[in-house]
């Protein structure tokens, strides 16, 4: 099997849908002749043809009005947002639109749009090419929220995300599109010889809505999605408390019996995401778990999360929850 | 230039009259004669007399003539005159229910009766329909059954929409007529993916749309025009100058007062048609349509028209503009006019007209009543709210079918 | 003192600010000539002249756009968005810009903009005239939101989000514009007699980020706002069960001594919001409650919510929490 | 007309040209001569001709001429020079700094150094600038220190946004150079309501903005042009033509090669430039500025240019167009053009320029060795990261206060 860093892994299962299904249509900002900023269609064009491929205008707006109205008249369209911190323009036809569409028509119509969106921090992006907008999209009725993480979930996740019937706001962690991130800016590693890195050239898929268990353990339960993943595969391993890692992967539905069950044996949980901490989606999470097993809570959630701020520039370190910050919050839930 | 407002620091435009003010508009300049047929692959800057001019073909003395007129059959025209009729009948109708309670609101399409009428019959039947709330008139042409529709608007069991919008929110899948959404704007740029759907399936559909002069001012306004040109789309946008967004004067929806020269800088061939002339809009949609079939893209549409009645039933318009004004409305009464025109060609008579008005209200009457057995919003039934959790999403998922179980507990109790 | 309702308390606070500060000016969808779609701005433009009060373009965007501009150049305006459901499309001028630029700029910029928007249901508006959208800018860190209940909080409050230099998101609950709502439609009173519907002529301000204590009791903590705040209140009466009710007023930042001090009394809570659940801004308290309370807290926190629907029309009753369903969640927090 | 998509059911633009292909311009038919003065209260119609042509100023021959001529100095003309000159080796200095990691990312303003400069010349010092990213020249107008603009490029302890914001998202208050924002064209619309503010005032404040023409396409555009008529904004709206966005050319951003037409339906008289020609950029730019000061409205201006450099430090152009392209502009380079100019008409030497250059050089070099002093990205020291906490509102909160504990908590530990 390839070793695929991410960029490649999405740019796969965008090639397999692609070959798979006519309908499939692919745009956005720089997507086309060069192959997106992050070069995720690279080559796609070339392989494809210039009508299944291909670039816009600089209008997020414009971007999703055209495939709502293309997914109603039977394609399946996948659109690129550049950077997350830019499909606020397209908000109103992503949650007024797109989202209500199936319901408000009687099941006459449907929009089985896929939206990838390069998101969160990292990379030194300041205020708008760092954020991590999720929550903003898990309180519309009508979306389903994916987030991915490692090269083999993106394909997968991707995958069933295009072939749903609809609209999936997909989420990419950009600091992990050439290597995993364990939380230390300093620390570079690449893709090369990560388990999570052997794709399949060929089609497969990861049910939208079924999380995935990263690590085993017994004493606290982390869950967390995106890059903030490997942050927590470190900070576990640096706390040395045994702890369920839960990858949610999809955020909307959750997967409610991985996170029952694992909160059922630990009785602790942590909760880690970049987002700003208030509203973010580790406010649902607390507030569903405590609603569903409070009577297996030993001690409180805990969330480590983005600051209520602006994401920095410079500072960034500062900001992100970083492994020190969720080992601690993680040893904490053992106290009592 | 600082106008109205030279007393003022801010420049603030205002409506031609207010409440109090004598409503006056200055006569048309505009004859069925002014202005020839385009070439179908013209040039968006080979448009502008058209789009600065205004395309007739019923003249004030109720003939048609000029290069535009479509030459339609006395049949044709009289179709078209039922409709008309029957969707001013049934939009009476509703008021009335809406006043009664047995529907909770409801917009006419008093005064613009033509629009959707003439340019949905210019069209064929494979053509898509994006329409705001002010073209359901679109449906009669498309074969749709007015108890269905009257159901809809009360929101009942047979409300194919299932309670879940307001009324007059119709969609109509197999008359290709797309579901109509609350926030205005929106349905333009997602035409022009739907237009661009068709042409990537090489079929010969085309898109047509509309949009308020009001909602002009939205961002999906630029984006359906900047898409539509650069990608070719077989779409035809049309915006509907009705001269009122609510209270709000078009005077405050653009800084000169013609809508369909906008369309122009994007590339594409722009036309403003009298919008109570049945013949010049079915011409100019007609063409419109032709252009877009061939390949040859866009058309940008200017429907000049007026909004005779209040916004909806929840407005009162003698608040902000003279009760009558529309009495004075240069381009008269769409129906009227045609009306007047069949007549002057001999093709019908004031008796013709009171009878097929009578065979309308019976109808719309029987229709009313039909539907009402469905439940009306005064007195049930309703529709189940189990509607509330089905098409959300394809299936729902675990949390909505949690929650529809609760919902059931409390509704059943 | 007059008795006024909801309308005429903002369009009484409107007044008192257009006469204190000559830099307040107010604009937005028909609010100028018409006096506004729910008459909130009625003859505030005959008394105060077309260039402080005026109807703009159709353009929800263009509206946040040149309020923003305004704001920064020394301005306060207050402007209208005609219903909340209709914000979406200056989502990216609220939450990207308005809410960032004092920070971007080192604060050489601020923008002292209040968005005033009627939100929420029970007026038979569907999908697009009933949504509840707070929880959708709680999550912007630069923002502050405010939900007001009563004639008297509705005044108060928009006085101190005008006067306050960040940007404030102002909802106002439309189903109480002319009377309080119980949750029963057939019941509709008039704000006639109500003692929140004294409202002073002149100038008064309710701090934000304070809530009110609307009842006081000992054995539940009901955190409401809105209309839901009146819904609760019957809910209460009708449970017997001795409660805290608290009308929340401002949401961020909202009180958290209120909310403690209530919680370490009664050690249960039900939250109550019109709103989907999912990252409805009660995932937030819960989460909240639970991380600072937690060892307070006898039976798990309860939410009663909108579903995760969206809104609809002709069954609206059936979307919207009535008194039954929060009784019954108060009593079932008294169970263990 | 299908065009390069004829094979295709869709109809996609392409760039002109493709990396292997050869670069080739049509040579330009606009010369000095063409175009009049257009009176101060002419309208948006009576600008056309100004739209679909283009205003220069400076011929191939380097003489000044034609009606537009702003009859500059040779004082003045130094001066922009010298800003422009200054520009660029601020801005190549700066890469320097991005490769050897100095700072985390950089914008040059390459090949459009006399759009800012010559525009801000242009107005007085109590105008507002509303600029994107490829407008930091300005600021030198406005007598801003490039110590400072370095510190915020790294993100230092000096730098007065605090470390908060990407580099080159520049604000100076003091020279009213409003605060740089990412999401392109937001400020576009934004600056009609500082525009407003100033009008509401009853100052003498003209507000002028910049979007590029890839972002045009964003609704904000619309926003801007359509509010800025009807309320007759005293702001100067410029959509800065460069031919790219990122990879796209702007064949994507207009179904026409024309984006000063566009301001034409708005009611806004409307104007191209030659964005490479300081003259005619000066002048163009005083004339709005005259017209927005006695009420007259907006002006909406096309600066054409070209981006002769990359996107910015992240990008390479050479994958998408051909590496030479720029060489190929027929508009030249604006240093040169102004230079050969201040040569020909005697004022100016080569030896006088390369003195510059040094002089110049060695400023940059030297306000990059201040700036380094407090600190760069290498190797720190860093800005607090207090800041991420402060000025988020004008007080911070309760649970900013907590967070801002804990996170202090962190780093000091
Ligand atoms: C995005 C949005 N903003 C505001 C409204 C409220 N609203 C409904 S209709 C209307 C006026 C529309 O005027 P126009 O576009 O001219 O259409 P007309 O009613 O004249 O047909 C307004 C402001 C809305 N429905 N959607
Ligand atoms: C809303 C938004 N969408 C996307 C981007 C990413 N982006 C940054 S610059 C750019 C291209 C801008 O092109 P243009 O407007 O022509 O300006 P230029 O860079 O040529 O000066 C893009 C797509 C952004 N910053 N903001
Ligand atoms: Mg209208
Ligand atoms: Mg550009």
């Amino acid at each position: 099997m390839p070793n695929m860093n991410m960029v490649e892994s999405v740019n796969s299962a965008l090639d397999t849908m692609l070959s798979n299904d006519e309908d499939v249509i692919i745009f956005g900002e720089d997507v086309g002749y060069f192959g997106g900023v992050f070069r995720t269609s690279d080559g796609l064009q070339e392989k494809f043809g210039k009508h299944r491929v291909f670039d816009s205008p600089l209008s997020e707006g414009g971007i999703a009005a055209t495939a709502f109205g293309m997914g109603i008249n039977g394609l399946r369209p996948v659109v690129e947002i550049q950077f997350a911190d830019y499909i606020f323009p397209a908000y109103d036809q992503i949650v007024n639109e797109m989202a209500k569409v199936r319901h408000r028509s009687g099941g006459e119509f449907w929009c089985p749009v896929t939206i990838r969106t390069p998101a969160g921090g990292g990379i030194r992006g300041g205020h708008h090419h760092s954020q991590s907008p999720e929550a903003q999209f898990t309180h519309t009725p009508g979306l389903k929220v994916v987030y991915c993480s490692t090269p083999y979930n993106a394909k997968g996740l991707l995958i069933s995300a295009i072939e749903d019937n609809d609209p999936v706001i997909f989420f990419e962690p950009k600091r992990c599109y050439r290597g995993p991130f364990y939380g230390d800016p300093h620390n570079v590693p690449t893709w090369g010889g990560h388990p999570e890195a052997e794709v399949p050239e060929s089609h497969y898929s990861i049910p939208l809505g079924q999380a995935r268990l990263a690590l085993e353990g017994n004493d606290c339960t982390v869950i967390a999605w995106g890059a903030m993943v490997h942050v927590c595969e470190q900070a576990i391993k640096d706390s040395g408390i045994s702890c369920d890692l839960i990858d949610l992967q999809t955020l909307v539905p959750w997967d409610k019996e991985a996170i029952e069950e694992s909160i059922s044996k630990t009785g602790r949980c942590v909760i880690v995401h970049e987002a700003p901490k208030t509203s973010g989606f580790g406010a649902e999470m607390v507030a569903s778990i405590q609603e569903r097993c409070f009577w297996s809570l030993e001690s409180p959630i805990e969330r480590v999360t983005g600051w209520d701020t602006p994401f920095p520039h410079t500072t960034e370190w500062d900001y992100m929850p970083g492994p020190d910050r969720i080992a601690a919050a993680i040893a904490k839930t053992q106290e009592n | 230039m600082a106008g109205d407002s030279s007393d003022i620091p801010l420049h603030i435009p205002d409506a031609p009259h207010r409440p109090g003010d004598e409503s006056e508009f200055t006569d048309w300049p505009w004859k069925p004669e002014d202005l020839g047929m385009l070439e179908m692959d013209c040039s968006a800057e080979e448009s502008s007399e058209h789009a600065t001019g205004l395309v007739r073909v019923l003249g004030d003395d109720n003939s048609a003539s000029g290069k535009w007129n479509p030459n339609l059959s006395p049949e044709d025209l009289k179709m078209g005159l039922e409709y008309m009729l029957r969707l001013r009948i049934f939009d009476d109708r509703m008021m009335k229910m809406q006043r009664t309670g047995k529907l909770s609101f409801y917009m006419r399409s008093f005064g613009e009766e033509a629009v959707a009428i003439a340019q949905t019959m210019a069209l064929e039947t494979q053509d898509w329909l994006f329409p705001t709330y002010r073209q359901p008139g679109a449906q009669f042409v498309r074969g749709r059954d007015m108890v269905s529709m009257i159901c809809h608007c009360i929101g009942n069991e047979e409300d194919n929409v299932k309670g879940r919008q307001m009324p007059v929110h119709y969609t109509y899948k197999e008359g290709r007529f797309i579901s109509v959404s609350s926030p205005v704007g929106t349905q333009f740029s997602q035409a022009v993916g739907v237009a661009l759907a068709s042409r990537y399936k090489d079929l010969d559909e085309v898109t047509i749309t509309w949009i308020g002069d009001g909602a002009s001012a939205e961002g999906d306004y630029h984006y359906a025009l900047n898409f539509a040109a650069i990608f070719k789309a077989p779409v035809i946008l049309n915006v509907v100058n009705n001269q009122w967004a609510i209270s709000t004067h078009s005077n405050f929806a653009s800084g000169l007062q013609n809508f369909a020269i906008r369309g122009i800088p994007y590339g594409i061939p722009s036309i403003r048609v009298d919008g109570n002339d049945f013949l010049a809009l079915f011409s100019v949609t007609r063409w419109a349509r032709e252009r877009a079939s061939m390949g040859l893209g866009p058309t940008h549409i200017e429907v000049l028209t007026y909004r005779a009645g209040a916004h909806s039933s929840s407005d009162d318009p003698s608040r902000y503009r003279p009760h009558d004004e529309n009495e004075y409305w240069p381009g008269g009464d769409p129906i009227d006019r045609l009306k007047d025109h069949l007549i002057s060609i001999g093709e019908w008579t004031e008796k013709d007209h009171d009878e097929l008005s009578e065979k309308l209200d019976s109808e719309v009457m029987g229709a009313y009543k039909e539907a009402v057995k469905f439940g009306d919003l005064a007195n049930g039934p309703y529709p189940s709210s189990d509607a509330i959790f089905t098409e959300v999403y394809e299936t729902p998922p675990w949390h909505l079918m949690e929650q529809w179980e609760e919902m059931k507990k409390w509704r059943d109790e």
